[in-house]
């Protein structure tokens, strides 16, 4: 499991909350009623989809945006009327934002100049932060002669230097392979331990947000749709929307028929899942369940046999996914990969074994 | 069937404006077409224009203008029609003698003041070029440099030749001492006093008149000693309405013509006698007012031999020393007011010589048109330095000079208080 | 090893489409800026009276006291007045371009208005109000028993230079503040930068690129302007020297040549420099997407401090046309704080001939203004965008123009054109094209230095991704550079419109006709006379309003071209 | 398996032929002596850590980037001395380069445009590129009107709209969720599979290259390292670098010694790894294996035990990382994770199995 904070608040770590917050571009209703709160020293993750508002929150806290309505509150203090300069909430910008006329170390030591800090010093915490994201060799260059992942380490990089009380990182790790990405998120884990930072981490990598968050809010539509910690979410989504983004989900459509006094899921004509007692079925209301949770073999073991025949195979490095063809839907399942077992080709027939501690059933 | 007359002048607008109004009236069929340039911008368009020269007429102030245009034979002759017309207007020759210019009016120089700044400043009016040496003056004269002015020139020269070259350029320096400021166009002299920024201006008659006429509160007077310099027109050599340009030259001339000048916005003294008998009252009359006669003769071959010799002078002498010029001056008028009632000879001797600093000449008149020193400026045989080292040197001898009468001055006003 | 010798003569390689701008623009420059003005000014190479090829007469120049004092005093009064003119013109920019600001497109338009000075009238309504018997040192005298002398000797020049001039300043770097990305600020903001901090490290260097076209644009202005020192009866500059020996009659010598020879030399070192304090800087901000361009709302104090300081600035810089404006209604004003009556009579007087000189002003202008844009364009392209040979030339030749004297370039075309006719007989210089060339000419270092600094700030991978989607060069250009730079362009046109519309040099020596006259010159004839003092100033008036709002309406332009790239907010 | 493409050329699809290309940035040597083959029609995938010079290549591509030496071909014929806009090379950049003055359509229709079509074939186009990524009801908004993810997709909208014959896209998923980044890269290969395009995808999620790439390059310091398919390089990665940069690697460091006859490697004192015959070792050789290929219980099955003890636990949805010390190194192992199965403790003794087909022996 992934080792959570405990959630004591450390002196000086700021607690973020978030009242009925709206905000609108325009006519455009972009966050609607947010309500969130976030413990001092807390590593937070947002995910949510493309353009569901999650740094035009971000730009609330940090000073960029405005509510319509609603309240933030940053270490107790309502930071709405304050200007962005006077909140000590860093934040590293989707867009890197990087000053083209300054070199790399410039960039970095601005903040720390603003701050006023003695010349080594500055000079000393601009070697750690570049040292920190693997771009101390490229100090001197400018913006415009680095890569488009060494620009992005030099935005996360100008923002730690200052060592913000609040840390707001807008998908600071999007464009670094998948080694650099977790060498430096471990380095921001670090960090944030070791300063007791609350940070607010956007990334579309849910992986990254299990593995190195504390808690997770999910957005949908301009609205938090689920808070919780990793496993919580993964385990037990409160949506079908919440279960579809969090990993691979899959769902089948269904209608609830009473054979013989026991209650099925009717998925096709030929196809039925019994459900469980104290599971109530609506109208809406759907079969989910991961694709590592269910198997292929038709070897023995509690659970539901659904037949089908494989559609598609896609290789994913430490497991195959098959597709599955039940009925009218293709369901995946991954199957672990390992060198040299047999693979089943496109058009074989196998059944999906279902654990019914693995079915969730969940509506809109 | 006229057609039109192209005319090149430097005469504004209101001076243009009637002519045109009364000379299309007069000749039907014929159009006045007046393009505007300052004098030397005129002369230089004539001058590169004249391999397909599209103008019929110049029409201008400056006689030394003209005298250049004839020289490179920019110019047509032409006897006009017109009757009754003197040879003389002061000591100059109306008209030139070979009959490539003609003038047209005559302009007297005299002195004009802003009246609410001198009362402002209680400065009484002044009546003689002499009374412009006096110190209550300091810094409130202004004048036009010879060298952006031909009018003005004329003055100077004949300022050299009525008091000699060293007397004239000693009368010259002391009144520059009063200098405000030096004037690159005639026009900056009248403008500065009606608007008041400066006091006293040594101008035109007509500059004063017209502005009397528009309103301004200034005065004018002609020294007792004036000098009265006429206005030209001429045809210029091939020109495309030869035959309109005489046309309006012999209007110009003719009293219907002549009569424009007298003008509100005009004002200038026409050059046909005639004329006067419908001048308004107090209208001068250069023919019957003696002052305008006092200075006869006037040597414009001297006069042009050294034209640019004198120039260069006044400008590295006066224009570009103005500063260590008044500040010598200013000392010297200090020194002088402390000596009044006193009776120090040591103190005398030395704003005598201070006074003999100022007005010392780097050369005398027979220098002053010798090959050595004009072939400087026209790039003959003879020079012995280019013009640029002449300046160097001017200039040089009258900082120096004017920094040791300041510094005798000084010297005297400490022996005084 | 060939292969590296195809490396580099592809990366040093042009499209004949380029090749042609090039040699376009380099026969324009050539016909119509240097040819003419080498006709005259090759007499400062020639020993006087003979035509042998000397260097003596610079050696003259730097041995003669005045010259070399006219220098450093050139020096002295471009340095102070870029100086000044920044003070005037920073404040105005950011508070309308960075800020929500009431009335910004106002204020622009004033701003700009000094620049329109028509000659003489400016300087006769200036030492009406801060001569040393002006207004305002009248009412000092009266009341306080002292006067200041704004207008006396160097420091007067400054004064005035650097009002009369500070637009240049304002009018580029709001272009350039117009081209920051949001996105740029608010980094700083969240790093803690606020205020003047913010302004000095971030916003300012990345106005940079229209910071120095303006200021380069006045130093080199101030340094070759002659009207201004002559009008305060300033001599001893050098831009007057070199005037009054070309324009003296009998003054055939070649110093006045050498001194504009000298003075081309020094604005081409100054553009130089101007150039090279940015190589090898970045300035275009368009990153990943960009974040659009943000006006900050202002809080209450930051907005009474800053009308206070746009009414102040405003105030001052305006003083010569709130001047001029008390003149056109003037009956008569003479040594008074303000004119004895009013009156609408100039108006009347000159209402019926202005309307040729408003239609001649405006095609000339507008002409001239549009040649500038489209040259000053295509070189700032060819410099910033290409490598072709040369290209560094095109710019300087060009920047030359803002040291070469008006009566030169007048002369100049005189001399090159006169002797050329059209079949029926007509002198090629006397048609009024060629007036419009020189003015175009005259103007086409501001234009040039505008569309230079816009240029800079647009991210050279928008051009890659059109050129990747299938548009050659001029496509690109024309469907991507082009309205990126609008703004910059539209600064350019409306620089050299304005200032074109009120030239008066060069018009002076190859206008034709009162027909075919602009409102300047008009302006001159009326100027030469007292009388003509009152309708002049009614005229400069129509002059400046007819400007003004041409300025207003392309300041219109560019604000809405700047929502359409879509603020945030 | 991932379903490979079987690479025969199809009419129109074009070859891209790298030659010896070398490409400095004034003195620094980017590209070192690149040589590769594209072949007609194929999807390929360009992997590397950050600012290996990926897409300095996809420039020189492109058009952008100038070679100090070498030859690109594109169908046979040579590029390099072409304009950008003469190559039919559709490029997605990597900062997008959007045009902020023009609306989302008129950014899509731009390329459209310059080619000339009709009126109503643009806007078509134009509508179905937009669709394609999901943007078609943001059409007329303003580039800065939009969010990171969707201006990501409007750069890939507006470089498929033209349908280029060959197509660079330069981490165009970067900045979208993993549902979004499924369905655009379905998208674009199923684009890419009708049009028949040439295709070079950048990306840094390893994941998605296998997924859906023919074959893979892996760039490391400007050289191209290995060139395969994804599970060859999976697999059999012919050095440290590649096989330490595809997926998580656990690298055991040793020395061979004698003992008895048989050859051993030895990790540390007490631990010792049989070397199979056939593998030479020579100094600098490492013992690699994957996560998911190694197991924790100590049930029977063939292959190595290694002792040691679990040091870290790392929650990834589908399954649990350990990470366990084995001597002085911690080497990861994948468990997949089954709800309710019982999870190890940190500070648990453990033995690590390792199957002897899954080592492999590599040097750097
Ligand atoms: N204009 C430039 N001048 C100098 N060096 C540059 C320039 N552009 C890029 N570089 C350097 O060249 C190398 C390769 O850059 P490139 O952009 O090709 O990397 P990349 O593989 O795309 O990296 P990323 O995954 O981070 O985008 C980098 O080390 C970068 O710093
Ligand atoms: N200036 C703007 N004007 C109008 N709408 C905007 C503006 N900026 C963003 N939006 C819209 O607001 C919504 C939320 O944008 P936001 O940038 O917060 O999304 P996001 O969650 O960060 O998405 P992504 O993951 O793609 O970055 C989007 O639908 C976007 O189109
Ligand atoms: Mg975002
Ligand atoms: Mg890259």
């Amino acid at each position: 499991m992934a080792q959570t904070r405990d959630g004591a608040a450390v002196a000086g770590a700021r607690k973020i909350e978030i009242t009925n917050v709206n905000v609108h571009y325009g006519e455009l209703h972009v966050l609607k009623d947010i309500n969130l709160e976030i413990q001092p020293g807390e590593f937070f993750a947002f995910l949510g989809p493309s353009g569901c508002g999650k740094t035009t929150l971000l730009r609330l806290i940090a000073g960029f945006n405005n509510a319509s309505s609603g309240d933030v509150r940053v270490g107790g203090q309502d930071i709405l009327a304050m200007p962005p300069w006077k909140r000590d909430v860093g934040m590293v910008f989707q867009s890197y934002a990087l000053w083209p006329h300054l070199s790399v170390a410039r960039n970095v030591a601005f903040g720390l100049e603003e701050r006023k800090l003695p010349r080594d010093e500055v000079a000393r915490r601009v070697k750690a932060a570049l040292e920190l994201v693997g771009m101390g060799h490229l100090a001197d260059r400018r913006p415009s002669q680095l890569s488009g992942g060494q620009q992005q380490r030099v935005a996360v990089a100008r923002t730690i230097a200052i060592e913000p009380k609040v840390l707001l990182l807008d998908e600071p790790l999007s464009n670094l392979d998948a080694k650099m990405r977790v060498q430096v998120r471990r380095e921001l884990r670090d960090l944030q331990q070791r300063l007791n930072l609350t940070t607010i981490f956007v990334t579309h990598d849910q992986e990254e947000a299990n593995a190195i968050c504390d808690r997770i809010a999910v957005f949908g539509d301009g609205r938090i749709q689920q808070v919780g910690r990793p496993m919580d979410l993964y385990e037990r989504p409160a949506s079908l929307f919440v279960a579809n983004f969090l990993g691979t989900a899959n769902i089948l459509d269904g209608e609830l028929v009473t054979v013989d006094g026991k209650r099925l899921f009717k998925v096709t004509d030929t196809i039925s899942v019994p459900v469980p007692d104290g599971v109530t079925i609506s109208p809406g209301t759907r079969l989910v369940f991961r694709p590592q949770h269910a198997s292929l073999e038709d070897a023995g073991g509690q659970g539901v046999r659904l037949p089908g025949r494989v559609s598609n195979i896609e290789f994913l490095g430490a497991s195959v996914r098959y597709g599955v063809m039940v009925g009218t839907s293709e369901v995946l399942i991954d199957v672990p990969f390992q060198s040299g077992a047999s693979v089943r080709t496109v058009g074989a027939d196998v059944n999906v074994l279902l654990p019914s501690d693995c079915m969730l059933w969940l509506a809109e | 069937q006229g057609g039109t007359v192209t005319v090149v002048t430097s005469f504004s607008k209101d001076v243009t404006d009637p002519f045109k109004a009364a000379f299309e009236a007069a000749n039907p069929g014929y159009a006045l077409e007046v393009q505007n340039k300052n004098t030397n911008a005129g002369v230089q368009y004539l001058t590169e224009t004249k391999a397909n020269n599209q103008t019929d007429l110049f029409w201008a102030s400056a006689p030394d203008a003209f005298h250049t245009l004839k020289a490179n034979q920019l110019l047509a002759s032409f006897v006009p029609s017109v009757e009754g017309l003197p040879e003389k207007v002061g000591s100059y020759d109306v008209n030139d003698p070979d009959g490539f210019f003609f003038g047209f009016a005559a302009s007297g120089y005299g002195i004009m003041w802003n009246e609410r700044y001198i009362k402002a400043n209680e400065l009484a009016a002044p009546a003689e070029w002499s009374d412009l040496k006096h110190p209550q003056y300091y810094d409130h004269v202004v004048m036009a440099a010879p060298s952006r002015s031909g009018t003005t020139h004329l003055t100077v020269e004949t300022i050299l030749q009525g008091e000699g070259w060293d007397a004239g350029w000693g009368t010259l320096k002391s009144v520059g001492g009063n200098f405000q400021q030096v004037m690159d166009r005639s026009f900056g002299v009248p403008d500065a006093v009606n608007s008041g920024q400066a006091g006293i201006g040594i101008v035109i008659d007509f500059f004063a008149f017209s502005a009397q006429a528009s309103g301004f509160p200034v005065g004018f007077s002609y020294p007792s000693v004036t000098t009265v310099v006429p206005a030209n027109i001429a045809i210029v050599a091939n020109a495309p309405n030869h035959d309109g340009a005489e046309v309006f030259v012999n209007f110009l001339l003719s009293e219907p013509g002549q009569e424009v000048l007298l003008e509100p916005t005009i004002r200038r003294l026409p050059i046909n006698p005639a004329t006067y008998a419908k001048a308004p009252e107090g209208f001068p009359n250069p023919y019957e007012d003696a002052r305008f006669q006092a200075m006869i003769n006037f040597n414009g071959d001297l006069s042009s031999a050294r034209s640019a010799v004198v120039d260069v002078l006044f400008d590295q002498l006066i224009t570009f020393q103005l500063d260590n010029l008044k500040a010598a001056t200013r000392a010297v008028h200090a020194a002088e007011a402390a000596l009044v009632g006193k009776d120090n000879a040591e103190a005398g001797a030395l704003i005598a010589e201070a006074h003999a600093l100022i007005a010392a000449m780097p050369f005398d008149h027979e220098q002053a048109v010798s090959p050595e020193i004009t072939d400087a400026f026209t790039g003959g045989e003879n020079k012995t330095s280019r013009q640029s080292e002449l300046e160097q040197a001017w200039a040089t001898f009258a900082a120096e000079n004017y920094a040791a009468a300041k510094a005798k001055a000084e010297a005297a006003l400490a022996l005084l208080s | 090893m060939t292969n590296l010798a195809i490396g580099r003569l592809r990366r040093f390689s042009a499209t004949p489409g380029q090749m042609a701008v090039v040699l376009l623009i380099a026969a324009f420059l050539l016909a119509f800026l240097l040819v003419p003005a080498a006709t005259v000014i090759y007499v400062a190479f020639t020993e006087k009276g003979t035509s042998n090829l000397t260097l003596v007469n610079f050696l003259d120049f730097f041995r003669n006291d005045l010259f070399v004092r006219s220098f450093w005093n050139s020096v002295y009064v471009s340095s102070l007045s870029v100086v000044w003119a920044t003070l005037f013109a920073l404040p105005l920019a950011v508070i309308t371009t960075r800020f929500q600001f009431r009335g910004a497109m106002l204020i622009q338009t004033l701003g700009f208005l000094p620049l329109i000075m028509p000659p003489f009238v400016g300087a006769v309504a200036m030492q009406l109000l801060f001569g040393r018997n002006g207004s305002v040192n009248l009412l000092l005298d009266q009341h306080l028993g002292f006067k200041l002398p704004f207008m006396d000797g160097l420091n007067g020049v400054v004064f005035v230079q650097s009002l009369h001039y500070f637009p240049f300043i304002l009018i580029n770097v709001s272009n350039s503040l117009r081209q920051i990305d949001s996105a740029m600020e608010e980094a700083a903001q969240n790093l803690g930068s606020s205020g003047f901090r913010l302004f000095r490290r971030i916003i300012f260097p990345l106005a940079m690129p229209g910071y120095l076209a303006g200021a380069s644009l006045v130093f080199v202005k101030v340094f070759d302007d002659l009207a201004t020192p002559l009008l305060l009866n300033v001599k001893d500059m050098l831009a007057p020297q070199a005037y009054l020996r070309v324009t003296s009659i009998g003054l055939a010598d070649p110093m006045g040549y050498v001194i504009s020879t000298i003075l081309i030399a020094v604005s081409i070192f100054a553009m130089w420099a101007s150039v090279a304090v940015m190589r090898g800087r970045e300035y275009s901000t368009v990153q990943r997407g960009g974040g659009g361009l943000a006006r900050r709302k202002m809080k209450r104090g930051e907005a009474i401090l800053a009308y206070g300081a746009v009414t102040l600035v405003l105030l001052l810089v305006l003083s010569p046309h709130i001047g001029l404006l008390l003149l056109s209604f003037a009956t008569i004003w003479s040594f008074s704080p303000l004119p004895d009556g009013y009156t609408m009579a100039n108006y009347g007087r000159v209402i019926g001939e202005s309307s040729i000189y408003i239609k001649n002003t405006l095609i000339y202008a507008s002409l001239a203004g549009l040649i500038d844009v489209v040259l000053g364009g295509a070189i700032a392209y060819l410099v910033l965008r290409t490598k072709i040979i040369g290209r560094a030339w095109l710019d300087w030749a060009a920047m030359s123009a803002l040291a070469i004297p008006g009566v030169v370039l007048g002369i100049g075309y005189l001399r090159t054109y006169y002797g050329v006719t059209l079949p029926d007989g007509t002198p090629l210089a006397t048609l009024s094209i060629m007036l419009v060339l020189a003015l175009s000419v005259r103007r086409l270092p501001y234009a040039l230095r505008a569309c230079y600094a816009a240029m800079q700030q647009i991210s050279v991978s928008l051009e890659e991704a059109a050129e990747n989607l299938g548009a050659n060069k001029r496509r690109t250009v024309r469907r991507i550079v082009l309205p990126l730079m609008m703004g910059g362009i539209l600064a350019g046109f409306v620089t050299s419109f304005s200032t074109a519309a009120v030239e008066l040099s060069a018009t002076l020596m190859l206008i034709q006709s009162n027909s075919e006259a602009p409102i300047a010159y008009g302006l001159y004839m009326f100027m030469q006379s007292p009388a003509g003092r009152g309708p002049g100033a009614a005229l400069g008036v129509i002059a400046v309003i007819l400007v003004a709002v041409c300025t207003f309406a392309s300041h219109y332009v560019i604000e809405r071209s700047q929502k359409a790239m879509g603020a945030r907010k």
